[in-house]
């Protein structure tokens, strides 16, 4: 299968005159890799978010399997060369199924001494480092907090050191285009990306072709950006040792149409499928809180006929402006992070008892309060399930991967519309801002989704809260003659729909509610085993820990060990075999960025002992640290 | 809508089979029952109007009404409007709501709304306290007003919806009264007819807990007196014989008598179209005893509505992209 | 001890010259009774809760032990006689200790149609039924629902029917004195009350004081109500049958003061004691939301110095302006009810982040959404327990009885200072709105509450995120130099306090703020038990359930059974001893009024297999249901 | 608070030992420095300050101050601070908010503690932008802003701080620029010096996402043609030679140049403390290009505070019972 064919689509039109070319490529020894973790690291106004980016998309369409992490800093300027600047971009590509971007790097690419700094710590002795020389000047070296240089010190001696004055070959570079000093910068990224390239044996051209978009009205850019990469491609060979490079072969694919994707876009993308898949309109009301903005912004960029996209006065008004475009028959979705969350606790109640299909995408970060700002964690489970006054339930999923967020969003569509109850999906920073290959769906792959608006019957009444085989009440859309009703949040008379305070009806309908949600589980995926059906130890998780769990566990099978893996994307509600799953194991492994919240759910649902793996650090777990905890629970059985 | 084939509609036809559930007494009623007859009138079709509140007495219109409706959560009506409206922008939606309901948590979400200009027909019953909840003061109490929770009188400074509305930006602002149903008509039929936000404050009487704090505006012996109608183009005037107006001495308005001197042109002429709202303002200031108080439309601009400014900045930029071409991305490969 | 003195105190001086006389004893048969559970129920304009009010203080001054419900119609002011409008009060008195206000009615006064339909079905057979025969006209019995008039269509026969001509035996008592019509209606609320005492043969003398007082600026009133309340007293002996006196004989109590205290009251003096005890000022902030409002009405009322109440703009609003007074070095309180606790999801996360001792009171109602507003009901527990983004534990208190409120308020303050946290404590209307016998703590008698404010230490930087030995963080007050520091809703560096984004600083605090919670179990009382140490079946309960749980199990001790009571005040941290209690036991049944939310919490922590009775009715348990379920349990066991 | 043995505190004294973490050139370090000079003239006592923010780059200034801070939640400072004050009426509390912060999540809590008139200080960075968030549209962004959620241009019509504040019930209400340094003392002295809820909106430039916005009152080159500075009691006048001026054209203000028959008497005199708010609306109506804009107190009136109203409506009605009076109720009985 290696020998598939394999060509990128340029989805967008040349325009430029100026074409950007290729440098032919500089000769060297090669080594072969299954797989490379690699890190770009620099000050935040080196364009390391850009170098990772593009060196993905080339690694993608090279074709690797790739999966990224990029750790922007959370100042939105620092002052120069501080640690708190410093903006990091992960890659880990492969040519086998890779789950994570990886837990320790094989390269790490440091602009300057802070990213040095702050990054040294994540690089495997005998690792590349990649090191812009130019930097390490007293000032620099005195903001990252080095009292001498590393890169005279010693500090450096047990990695493979490749030192570049880029600064000065980038200067050389683009000696000849007439620039001001910030555009030179800012084609030293360029250069950082070149050589990088070249290490690895990545083609320039979907590099090119990008440049060649982006500055389009700029030729003088495109001149000096080409120049830049391609003297960082070629220059390497020159520079000194370890000026090896290294390969990976490409992965095995199905046949079809591959990109990248972020979380963040397959989500959106996923809401956008959603609403052509239907038909009906989407509605996205949100409130800019971070990490979840992305999203915003995401649909603010990708404008379609039939979305409409707002910004909320805040994140209350923001549900309710969804729940009001439910009302009307659209998809009325919003998407918030904890704070936004948290403040839409009372919405979430009215939507309940609405019964009207919306969606509220909750991307969690480090709480409680304003917390740590956009550091992942899995600790809203309990608030989604359980956060509204009076008894409440709803739907509840979470996605596994960047890619899931697709199906996720398509999955929570579905579910609104099919069961008319507000859907909750949870992700983190860790998996919108993360990114991997994607097979794109064609458009007759999407699944279905049944959509059923209310008609009027002749010579019957409507009953506004009447249930069909599902227990959904009908969706009734304003406009529609002889359906004319009220809903809102008071308790509601079983199919007539009026006000009631019978104590027996309110009973009822508290009963009805949550019935419906469990009947959702027969329209949902049993949950499914990743190695032996029964055995010592299962580990299952939820959301964002999926990679982790699954690298970690195919390791240890790997070693033998009677281990499986587990994972859920519906946690409400639960899919109907969770328990017997649970109980064919002689223990159960939960590992979760939080105190134990699934833990709980489980042990309250099913009397399973389960162990919990507790991380609350605002960032997502290494493979290493569930691999030694499965290990130790496997020591000690 | 096609209107031409539109069948006449009655107030009744407006009624819905719920029984009405206020106070005896209470100046909801009257309002409910003027709405009626201004819906009917509207030429709109019944599926066609939706009706979202909030909570409160006044919140529970929706349900006395043969329309669609959304009684929604405290403050949260313009919000929920306006997502509404969004969806489906062929709706004539109504947004009914209390002054507590409006000014205490959903201030933020009235002056969106109005700022946003979305083509909402908002009603704000004014009875200056909170009824529902039983009797406490409200963001419009008067001082000195007596309520569960201003047991020495309520001493906090009350808002004026009015002058709110015209700082958030709203492009249609009026003021009617429960019992005055001709007054109320005429203006809430110019509201339904504005293109925009418009917003209604209505003076409305709770019988139970603030009974009788709009005697002023009621009471026939007196209102010629306490009362001025706005009519555009037309001089403030006011007065059983409308022999006593309004004149300006500075910025400061002056409630004068003709005569002794004074005369029609020393009157300040309402101009409810005015590029900027300060007549407005300054109209939505005055209060008794010193002064009358302004009932009408205090202002009423046209502004392009939400949805037509979002058509339009859909218009511009680029074109959206085919969906295909969006989920493959900028820079995707086929493997065959 | 029934013979102890027993001398009914007066707290006000009376102003009034005419001084209202009781009315000679007319004589008649005495029965004996050891409780009697009785509802008075008119139309809204009828009076009932002040006769409820009323009858209640004299039965309590007599020496009974009292246990009351309101039941205020929902609508404000319902057209006249409609069922909608029926006002209900049930009064259970007795000469032994009880819990509940009463499942059954052995004594019904309906002023009305309306209210005679709504309330027949609950008053037993052969039991006493006082009926206003002047109201059973057409219009009436047909705004009730009446094909035919009850009165002769025997559908009355099975009970002991007292028919009294009411309005006109008032309207005869009140002839020589100068009313106008609605001034009469109201004397005829008197009338009823007379009518009642003497039946119950209890005591004037408290409702004379009390027209006195009322009334102190209209004589005209005093001669009137007087002369009704004399003349229902005297009247009934005349009546038709059964005008049969029954007798409750006086209960033994401690020596002490007593008083009537409903839960709402019991909280508000709470709260006042606690700012009496520690010398702090209190802020309370609320905002109106049935029926947490009668709170915040209370506190307006009882004005004291050093206390102030204001009614915030918002839900949300209230708890920050709690958590800023607390910041200010005051005890910040809120009181709300289901949709401000959700809205305040947020504000008590800001609140745990800065650690700051505050009390959220929570008068949980029945949802979602607006609901059945001022309904009863326990389903906020989990939102308590969860309902807020992140990691967020903090203290979680439930009252069992009306005058258990005073010692809620107490331990919410007392627990909030010592750990510098915030507390919530839920109740019902239920507990808030029914009334019981109490005896009044003297000052020395109240719990010592300890208050330490930090206080600058020469030469040592403030350390505003310190521990003491229970993990609380100094509460150091502006105004004080030297401690100058900031707080807020972003995660804390230990010890310094700053923000930090350190992830191992973050895990260290996550767990450090759940040992602070979990720590405090040290200060709280071990979980008790009423019955036998272990057994067949534990009841456990929380919160207002505890006088039907008391009750059942009482009576099915008596029958014998191995089943013993325990009932949880602390729901968050549990007491240190729960999970023991509950193994000691075969089964355990927790009665709730919710789906089940304790139960969850208990699988949860304990792996126990607890049997849930759940009731969703906005309605509490009938002693009989919980009696009913422990007798199923037993016989299958 | 004892005024006489204060020792003198620079501005050094009012930094906190944290590292400022604004984007280098971001106009909120200039406010900063700015107030730090002010308070050290303020005679008050560090530890009796205050500052309490909501979120935004605006709502991290409490960090950079070494008084006592609460850097709270999105858009609820002020009901904090109200509380905070309620507690602790001796304390001198500062309020730090943004746009967003202010006027979308937090309208609602900023024109209650308003029209309470709480003894607030109230500092509104206006960068029509939000900046924490990294680059929305702000509710006060100008038409045509291009940001993250405005990718064709801003077309919502942008709300005026000033305007809402007045309609709020403001007692003090001021404009100031970041740049403009000494402005910024002078006003933040006054605010300082009201007693009662002092709303000051500072023009602050967000580097970032919203540079150059007010470049048009900061340029030396032409700020004397664009901005209005108000001085009480003084004629609005504006221009590099101070020829020009704004005249009342029935209600349309119109900028003049002295001379061709219009002379000072023509221009408006700006008083700031009128009965009624009405002028204070106008000038905060003036926009550019057509106008210049005003910098300075619009208004200033007195009004007791909240703090006082609570102790006034303390004293009324019934004294308070004893404590132990009100634990035994109206009605107790002793078993003895
Ligand atoms: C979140 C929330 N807070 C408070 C309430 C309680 N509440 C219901 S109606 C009402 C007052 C309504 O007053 P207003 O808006 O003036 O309407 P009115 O009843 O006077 O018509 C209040 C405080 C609520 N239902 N929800
Ligand atoms: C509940 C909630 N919603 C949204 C946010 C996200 N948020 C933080 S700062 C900010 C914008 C701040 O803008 P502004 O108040 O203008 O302050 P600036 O950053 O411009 O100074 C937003 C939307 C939040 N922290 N909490
Ligand atoms: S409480 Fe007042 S506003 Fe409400 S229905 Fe009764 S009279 Fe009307
Ligand atoms: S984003 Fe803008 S407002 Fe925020 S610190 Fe940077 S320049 Fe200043
Ligand atoms: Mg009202
Ligand atoms: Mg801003």
């Amino acid at each position: 299968m290696a020998t598939h064919e394999r060509r990128v689509a340029r989805e967008t039109p040349r325009k430029t005159a100026v074409r950007p070319t290729a440098a032919s490529k500089p000769a060297g020894a090669i080594e072969e890799r299954d797989a490379v973790v690699i890190r770009f690291a620099g000050d935040a106004g080196d364009g390391m978010q850009l170098v990772g980016t593009q060196f993905t998309m080339a690694s993608a369409a090279h074709g690797n399997l790739v999966c990224t992490l990029p750790d922007p800093p959370a100042e939105i300027r620092a002052p120069v060369g501080a640690l708190a600047g410093v903006s990091g971009f992960q890659v880990h590509f492969s040519s086998h199924a890779i789950h994570t971007p990886g837990d320790r790097l094989d390269a790490l690419l440091a602009m300057n001494p802070a990213a040095l700094k702050a990054n040294l710590p994540d690089l495997e002795p005998g690792a590349l480092l990649i090191v812009n020389t130019d930097t390490f000047l007293p000032d620099e070296l005195h903001a990252a907090g080095y009292a001498s240089n590393p890169l005279q010190d010693g500090l450096l001696d047990s990695y493979r050191l490749l030192a570049a004055p880029m600064d000065q070959l980038n200067r050389e570079a683009v000696a000849k285009v007439k620039l001001i000093a910030r555009e030179t910068g800012r084609c030293k990224s360029f250069f950082a990306l070149g050589l990088a390239l070249w290490l690895f044996d990545r083609p320039l051209d979907a590099t090119l072709r990008w440049i060649r978009d982006t500055y389009a009205k700029n030729p003088v850019m495109i001149e000096a950006t080409t120049r830049s990469l391609n003297a960082g491609y070629q220059r390497s060979a020159a520079l000194r040792t370890p000026a090896v490079q290294v390969r990976v072969a490409k992965a095995e694919s199905e046949p079809g149409r591959y990109r990248q994707v972020s979380g963040a876009e397959a989500l959106t993308l996923g809401l956008l499928a959603a609403a052509h898949r239907t038909g009906l309109p989407l509605v996205f009301a949100g409130f800019p809180l971070a990490p979840a903005s992305e999203i915003l912004h995401q649909l603010f960029e990708m404008k379609q006929p039939n979305v409409k996209v707002i910004q909320a006065e805040d994140d209350l008004a923001a549900l309710n402006l969804a729940l009001g475009a439910s009302f009307g028959g659209a998809l009325g979705v919003t998407a918030t992070t904890g704070p936004g969350f948290s403040l839409q606790s009372e919405a979430l109640g009215l939507a309940v008892m609405s019964e009207l299909p919306c969606v509220v995408i909750d991307v969690q970060r480090a709480g409680p309060s304003t917390g740590i700002p956009s550091k992942a964690e899995q600790a809203d489970l309990l608030l989604a399930l359980h956060g509204r006054h009076g008894e409440c339930p709803l739907i509840v999923l979470a996605m596994a991967t960047p890619s899931d967020g697709f199906a996720i969003a398509l999955e929570a569509a579905r579910l609104a519309i099919r069961c008319m109850t507000p859907v909750i999906v949870l992700a983190d920073a860790y998996v919108t801002g993360g990114a991997e290959t994607w097979r794109v769906p064609t458009l007759d792959e999407l699944p279905a989704i049944d959509v059923r608006h209310a008609k009027p019957s002749a010579g019957k009444t409507f009953q506004p809260y009447g249930r069909d085989e599902h227990l959904a009440r009908p969706w009734a859309i304003p406009g529609t003659p002889g359906l004319e009703h009220r809903t809102g949040g008071m308790e509601k008379e079983a199919g007539t729909g009026n006000v009631s305070y019978n104590p027996l009806n309110h009973e009822e309908m508290v009963q009805t509610r949550a019935r419906k949600i469990d009947l959702a589980v027969d329209t949902i995926p049993p949950l499914e085993v990743n190695g032996p059906p029964q055995g010592d130890l299962l580990v299952l998780g939820w959301g964002s820990t999926y990679g982790a769990i699954a690298a970690a566990v195919e390791r240890c099978q790997r070693k033998g060990m009677s281990v499986a893996a587990a994972h859920l994307r519906h946690l409400s509600p639960l899919p109907k075999n969770t328990g017997d799953v649970l109980k064919r194991y002689r223990k159960v492994l939960v590992p979760e960025l939080n105190a134990g919240q699934l833990s709980k759910v489980l042990r309250d649902a099913f009397l399973v002992d389960v162990v919990s793996l507790s991380k609350v650090q605002g960032r997502p777990f290494l493979v290493r640290e569930i691999e030694q905890k499965i290990e130790e629970l496997l020591r000690n059985a | 809508m096609a209107t031409a084939t539109l069948p006449l509609l009655t107030p009744n036809d407006f009624s819905s089979d719920r029984e009405v559930r206020w106070c005896p007494g209470c100046g909801d009623f009257s309002i409910l029952s003027q709405l009626k007859k201004v819906l009917a009138v509207l030429n709109v079709p019944r599926e066609k109007m939706v009706f979202v509140s909030g909570l409160g007495c006044a919140g529970r219109l929706p349900y006395y009404l043969s329309t669609y409706g959304f009684h929604g959560s405290y403050g949260r009506a313009p919000a929920l409007a306006t997502g509404l409206k969004l969806a489906n922008p062929d709706l004539q939606v109504w947004v009914v709501t209390g002054d507590g309901d409006a000014l205490s948590a959903g201030a933020t979400h009235l002056i969106h709304a109005l700022r946003r200009n979305v083509d909402l027909k908002i009603l704000l019953f004014n009875n200056e306290v909170f009824g529902l909840s039983k009797g406490q003061a409200s963001p419009t109490a008067r001082p000195g007003t007596r309520t569960k929770t201003s047991p020495e009188g309520s001493f906090e400074t009350p808002l004026r919806p009015i002058s709110l509305a015209l700082a958030a930006e709203a492009t249609f602002v009026a003021r009617t009264i429960d019992v005055d149903v001709n007054h109320m008509s005429e203006v809430l039929e110019k509201a339904a007819a504005h293109r925009g936000a418009a917003f209604v404050e209505i003076y409305q009487n709770c019988k139970i807990f603030n009974d009788g704090v709009f005697e002023y505006a009621t009471d026939a012996s007196i209102k010629t007196d306490t009362v001025i109608y706005l009519e555009h183009g037309r001089p403030l005037l006011f007065g059983r014989d409308r022999n006593q107006g309004l004149r300006l001495n500075g910025f400061e308005p002056e409630a004068v008598t003709l005569g002794h001197g004074i005369t029609m042109d020393d009157i300040l002429i309402h101009d409810e179209r005015a590029s900027e709202p300060t007549l407005a303002f300054l109209l939505s200031r005055l209060i008794g005893p010193h002064f009358p108080e302004c009932l009408g439309v205090f202002r009423s601009v046209q502004r392009p509505t939400h949805q037509q400014l979002l058509d339009e900045s859909f218009l511009q930029g680029d074109p959206p992209r085919l969906f295909e071409k969006l989920l493959a991305g900028d820079e995707s490969w086929l493997v065959a």
